[in-house]
């Protein structure tokens, strides 16, 4: 039996409705590695039952540039919730 | 980044800011000699949306995506519809009613490529510029194109949604 | 020139100028509290047309039925596309290279409608208003519309030729 | 037989490639009374040669309205000829 390998350090920022939703700006969390976004959403979800309402609709940025929700994370990736954007 | 038969200046120039918009400013940084149209877009407060009384807005960016994401539509914007110059300013913070939320400028050697220009900037922007806008009315609030926001007027995500 | 659900000023308003065009006093005589997208339009002297290049140009009004038929087409196009007020100014007289010879502002509820207003209302005083401009190039002149302007953009007449 | 009516007196003004064509800014006529639009641009070009070039394309107003060719004149009429307009 291996060892599990070390968690995977990524920093997650919340905008808008998601931040309100959250109570939080940002954080940093050790999550496991090969998590996808989709599944760093589901763990955010269950973390901060704030959320719920604002999951419809939401997308995921990584490193500021929007990623589909079987994309893998990376150790180091920052990891934006995007609520419906609503500019200009 | 790259201009089409710019002379000068850098043709495209992407700001947030949290002071008033200076149009005349945005203005000044597309003007080229070969251009005969300039366009001059303002996304201004309203006093009203649908039924509701609004007070007041407040915006938010996430501000070095938002950049980022401007200049990516820009260059597709400029490249599809010939403009030579495109600039943005964002406003963010608290915005009263009459204040504009948003100036483009956009010059071009032709009127209809920079009328349509203008129109496919804002488009794109409002669907992929991760900038947010929180409307503040009679008796409550509401994020725009969000699940409470009663209004309707919903973003139609067109990247993914996990 | 009635106005359209319009509050304060004069929701039309038309000028013909021998001075530069004070774009932002344009601005200001379409700003509504209801208007949440406002569109400003420069036609500026090009440096160049087609292959000639442009040393300046003379424009020439019909002054008094240019004004009526600006209001007659803002009358029409403002109706057609729901905007709430529309302001253009045109200079006359000696223009250089970068100048502008014509700013029109328009104020709407919403962005498509100001957009295509701005290009309707553009399309006609083409056509229908009676303004001209003589182009001074390098070893000649040209009136543009004329049979002697060798680079074509002639009008369309729409109204009845003799 | 019935003597001829008196003349009527009409304004016309040039404009643009009509004044440069004419050499006049404008002139005041005493025309025959029933006359066209068209029929005075006839007058018109027999009476300046150098509005021969302008005349394609060339519209007419009356008292600062477009009219057809075919429409009559009035005592005190003004009439303005208008070569292809480029404002904008």
């Amino acid at each position: 039996m291996t060892p599990p390998p070390p968690p995977m350090p990524v920093e997650v920022r919340y905008f808008a409705a998601a931040r309100e939703g959250a109570g939080l700006t940002g954080e940093r969390l050790d999550v496991p590695v090969g998590l996808t976004a989709g599944g760093l959403l589901a763990l955010l979800a269950g973390r901060h039952p704030g959320l719920a309402p604002v999951l419809p609709g939401l997308r995921v940025a990584v490193n500021e540039r929007f990623v589909p929700a079987e994309a893998a994370l990376a150790a180091g990736d920052t990891v934006a919730l995007i609520p419906p954007v609503s500019g200009g | 980044m790259a201009g089409v038969g710019s002379t000068g200046a850098d043709p495209r120039s992407f700001e947030i800011v949290r002071a008033p918009i200076r149009a005349d400013a945005v203005l000044a940084r597309v003007r080229r000699p070969g251009c005969g149209a300039v366009v001059v877009f303002h996304g201004t407060v309203r006093a009203r949306t649908g039924t509701r009384r609004v007070r007041y807005l407040e915006y938010e960016a996430y501000e070095p995506m938002a950049l980022a994401q401007m200049a990516a539509v820009a260059d597709a914007v400029c490249r599809t519809h010939g403009l030579e110059a495109l600039a943005c300013v964002h406003r963010v913070g608290r915005l009263e009613v009459g204040e504009d939320a948003m100036v483009v400028a956009v010059a071009s050697p032709h009127r209809a490529a920079a009328l349509a220009g203008v129109e496919a900037f804002i488009g794109r922007l409002k669907r992929e510029v991760p900038i947010w806008k929180k409307e503040v009315f009679e008796g409550g609030a509401a994020w725009i194109g969000t699940p409470d926001d009663p209004q309707g007027e919903r973003s139609t995500p067109t990247g993914a949604a996990p």
